[in-house]
């Protein structure tokens, strides 16, 4: 059974289509990162999936059940993002001592050793924490659910440098001791690269891409040369993205195959992208980029 | 993949008693609120005669101010748990609309058993005040002893009213949640019916055509929980964190 | 090492590699057990499917072996089976450049492997 | 739908509105400050506190001042009071209920008249009842009854004093008590607000009355500027 199966999803705030048609299928176990330029919908599809807003049309299954109001879903699955907010007549310890009333899996030990690794208060509100220290313990929440599907959307917005690292590598390690399906939200693909299995890339509220990271990361390549030659290559080509550098040479972003080996051979200068390069190149609006505002 | 399965039983269960620990703030309201009931009030009643140049005022205390104090609260209280921060805190834990509403219901009942049994006995904290205080003579009163049976319809009658005026608050925040409109346009309702009178006619049917208070209990039972009924059905289709 | 996420090889590549030069210093020798796709996942903060994935193209090139439910071990002779693989892939590498400059400056193929022939018998 | 009838409705509903803000202001800035483990404190501190108070008063020995009487007895009460008027306007003397009676005397006057002089505010609160006698001597037998005397259920015989007559010369002087308050304080149970509603209407009031019956020889006539009285 696929954790997630979405057919054809839509939704819409008022005027604007926030999902326009998303499909995709999520197997078991994978950490998959979601990713997307702002508003690209990456948070709409998220608090679908965990059942905090109904979709318009299509379908939706989580775990076999449409997530909406299903007490199921909602108790395997945990959506962690920066509107997650707590009571603040508990203090930080009494919301992880009500948890496990909660959600069955629930581990004290793990929650209890990041919380003090991370130098949290436990007398403190959670409507009072810093952004960063606020984030921390909503991701400390997320894990510590170990729950079957956990979703982090821009989990680490606000936290500090070192505190970030320590988190992917929480993450990780959680991951590898209790597989589950994990889907992290960011328009920072570079931070979460090495984490992921898959990518689920987003754009304009459709799928673009939905691949592993390897395979998204062969998808394009650059192609650098004369002007003409590059033409001639790409030709019939998707080009992703293309800039003119000093007048003469020509460099594009265009789907790879196994054509452009020729081009290779013929003097083309071809550069392999990085992923997150791709998940760049791929949902960028215009072809020239930022350029075409200086011609 | 293991996937937990809880019953909606189990998770009313864990929710009442998150949002018991959650909410026992409101123990602050609900003390200041009696202490004013009984300080402020007391004498619901005085009635005076005179015979033979004699004048004979007798003065009737009871915990009726408290009531309505504790009934104002009880209003608050059910529009205040609807607003958008207490129903996003409920789905940071596992939740559906349907397990927050029934959750809610039963918070408020419990609420309204401790305000209820509270506001009873404030009642006996301005008996010995007066007693120690009143410079006039003291007129014994039915106790719990002389009378246990209106003692307990008494507690049961406040405790179902002040749940009652909990789920009006309830209704008319999820109200409010829903649509703005929707609530402006169940006020005005309400005040036409107040002009025109149909209102005062209602609450009579309803309150006052009783005869005994447990009627009166059932009735507002029956009204309390249709009224939470049709807020969780509105609720339904209310989003979270949208 | 640290896995460069920017580099133009892919992480799995990096990871094969990676214990391809672990092997050529005999830090594995034959038949010895080789981390689990977990512990690389750990030690180099990646995923695990990635890690796996760097573990099967050594398997693909017979330099691993697998144990059905005890893991990874060196295959015999997998010092010497990578040193000709690099060997074999860095002469590849060389020829395709020299056909590459040969064709830029228009020399043919007689005459390329003319070259070839005068070099061999100069050294 | 005029636009006084509105301003009336706004006005009636202001306390509401101005009530439930006050309350939800309470609750905002308490609910939000408030400390698990403290709060607990406070709710059993208080619960226990309103227990105790209860527990307390039910068990201080009480010593009523005053006795408060049931419904059935006020009604029984009543009863007595019509019945024993009753049977004075018939002037049925065996039947009068002796536990009225506060005063006797007979007094013997010069001439023919008896004049009743009444001195006080609250005329019918006495009345006078005169029965003829086939008799030629100058005696006037009286005798002062007052009936049942209970307001809110407490019964005030004791308490509410009485007439005082005196005589001067020919003349009956009805003196009524100087001005006096009596206070008292009760409690209910129930909720004043469903009394009306729900608990059965009381007999709330038995006004008592003083009544003076005199004897009169035929022969003398009464003089009664104030019309005490009846027969």
């Amino acid at each position: 059974m696929n954790v997630i199966d979405c057919q054809k999803v839509s939704k819409g705030f008022r005027r604007t289509n926030a999902l326009e048609s998303i499909s995709f299928q999520l197997t078991d176990q994978k950490i998959t990162g979601v990713i997307g330029r702002n508003g690209a919908g990456k948070t709409t599809l998220l608090k679908i999936l965990a059942g905090l807003t109904k979709h318009k049309s299509g379908e939706v299954n989580v775990f076999g059940k449409n997530p909406y109001n299903n007490l199921m879903v909602s108790a395997n699955s945990i959506l962690v993002d920066d509107q997650m907010t707590f009571p603040d007549s508990l203090t930080l310890e009494e919301l992880l001592r009500s948890a496990p009333a909660f959600y069955k899996r629930w581990d004290a030990q793990l929650a209890s050793r990041l919380f003090q690794y991370f130098k949290l208060d436990s007398k403190q509100q959670h409507s009072k924490l810093s952004k960063g220290a606020r984030a921390t313990f909503n991701m400390i929440f997320g894990l510590s659910t170990r729950c079957e599907l956990t979703m982090f959307d821009e989990p680490t917005n606000g936290m500090d440098e070192a505190v970030r690292t320590d988190f992917y590598r929480a993450l990780l390690k959680d991951y590898i001791t209790h597989p589950r399906s994990i889907l992290i939200s960011s328009h920072h693909l570079a931070e979460i690269e090495h984490l992921l299995e898959d990518i689920l890339l987003i754009h304009n509220g459709n799928v673009v891409l939905h691949d592993s990271i390897d395979e998204v990361k062969e998808f394009a390549v650059a192609v650098q040369g004369p002007i003409a030659d590059v033409e001639r290559w790409t030709a019939g080509e998707k080009v992703f993205h293309s800039k003119i550098i000093d007048g003469q040479r020509l460099y594009v972003v265009v789907k790879n195959n196994l054509e452009l080996e020729r081009a290779r051979l013929e003097g083309a200068f071809i550069q392999v992208l990085s992923a997150s390069e791709v998940c760049m190149y791929v949902t960028s609006e215009t072809k020239g980029g930022i350029d075409d505002v200086f011609k | 993949m293991f996937l937990s399965n809880s019953s909606l039983f189990s998770v009313v269960k864990a929710q009442v008693k998150y949002k018991i620990n959650a909410y026992n703030g409101l123990i602050y309201s609900l003390i200041i609120l009696q202490v004013l009931g009984i300080m402020l009030g007391g004498v619901a009643g005085s009635s005076g005669t005179s015979i033979n140049n004699t004048t004979i005022s007798l003065n009737t205390s009871t915990i009726d101010l408290s009531f309505i104090f504790v009934s104002l609260l009880a209003i608050s209280v059910g529009n205040l748990i609807t607003t958008k921060a207490y129903r996003y805190d409920d789905f940071s834990f596992v939740a559906t609309r349907l397990s927050s509403s029934i959750a809610n219901c039963i918070v408020l009942l419990i609420f309204s058993c401790f305000a209820g049994v509270t506001t009873y006995f404030s009642g006996y904290v301005m008996r010995l005040i007066l007693r120690v205080n009143s410079s006039y003579e003291f007129v014994d009163s039915p106790s719990i002893l002389n009378d246990p049976l209106s003692f307990l319809l008494t507690i049961i009658a406040i405790i179902t009213i002040l749940w009652m005026f909990s789920s009006i608050g309830y209704i008319a925040g999820t109200l409010f949640q829903k649509h703005k409109l929707l609530f402006f346009g169940a006020v005005v309702i309400m005040v036409m019916l107040l002009i025109a009178g149909t209102w005062v006619r209602i609450s009579e049917a309803i309150f006052v055509e009783n005869g005994s208070l447990l009627i009166l209990a059932m009735k507002t039972i029956v009204i309390t929980i249709s009224l939470f009924v049709i807020s969780t059905a509105i609720s339904k289709r209310l989003g979270v964190r949208t | 090492m640290i896995i460069n996420t920017d580099s133009t090889k892919p992480i799995y590549v990096q990871i094969a590699e990676w214990l391809e030069n672990e092997i050529i210093a005999e830090r594995f020798t034959d038949d010895e057990k080789v981390y689990s796709q977990y512990q690389l996942a750990e030690l180099f903060n990646i995923n695990p499917a990635t890690a796996a994935k760097g573990l099967t193209i050594l398997v693909e090139d017979k330099i691993l072996y697998k144990k059905r439910g005890l893991g990874m071990f060196v295959a015999p002779e997998a010092k010497m089976m990578i040193l000709e693989k690099r060997r074999s892939q860095t002469l590849t590498k060389m020829v395709t450049d020299i056909v590459l400059e040969a064709k830029r400056l228009s020399v043919t193929k007689a005459e390329l492997i003319q070259l070839i022939h005068n070099c061999e018998v100069e050294i | 739908m005029s636009i006084t009838t509105w301003m009336i409705v706004l006005l009636g509903l202001l306390p509401a509105i101005i009530g439930v803000s006050i309350v939800l202001y309470l609750i905002k800035k308490l609910n939000l400050k408030g400390k698990f483990h403290l709060n607990k404190i406070t709710t059993i501190t208080y619960f226990s506190l309103l227990i105790a108070c209860g527990v307390i008063y039910e068990i201080i020995p009480k010593e009523p001042t005053v006795d408060k009487l049931s419904n059935e007895q006020l009604v029984q009460l009543q009863t007595e009071n019509n019945s024993f008027q009753k049977s004075l306007l018939k002037l049925e003397e065996n039947k009068l209920n002796q536990k009225f009676l506060k005063e006797e005397w007979s007094h013997e006057i010069n001439g023919n008249t008896l004049s009743l002089e009444y001195k006080g505010n609250e005329i019918y609160s006495t009345r006078v009842f005169v029965e003829w006698m086939e008799t030629t001597d100058q005696i006037i037998e009286g005798k002062v009854y007052r009936s049942n005397l209970n307001v809110y259920g407490l019964n005030l015989d004791q308490k509410v004093p009485l007439h005082r007559v005196e005589w001067t010369g020919n003349q009956l002087v009805i003196h009524e008590p100087s001005v006096q308050e009596l206070s008292f304080d009760r409690f209910s149970n129930r909720l004043y607000s469903f009394n009306q509603v729900l608990y059965d209407e009381e007999i709330r009031m038995v006004r008592g009355q003083t009544y003076i019956h005199l004897k009169v020889p035929k022969h003398i006539e009464i003089v009664d500027p104030l019309g005490l009285q009846m027969y």
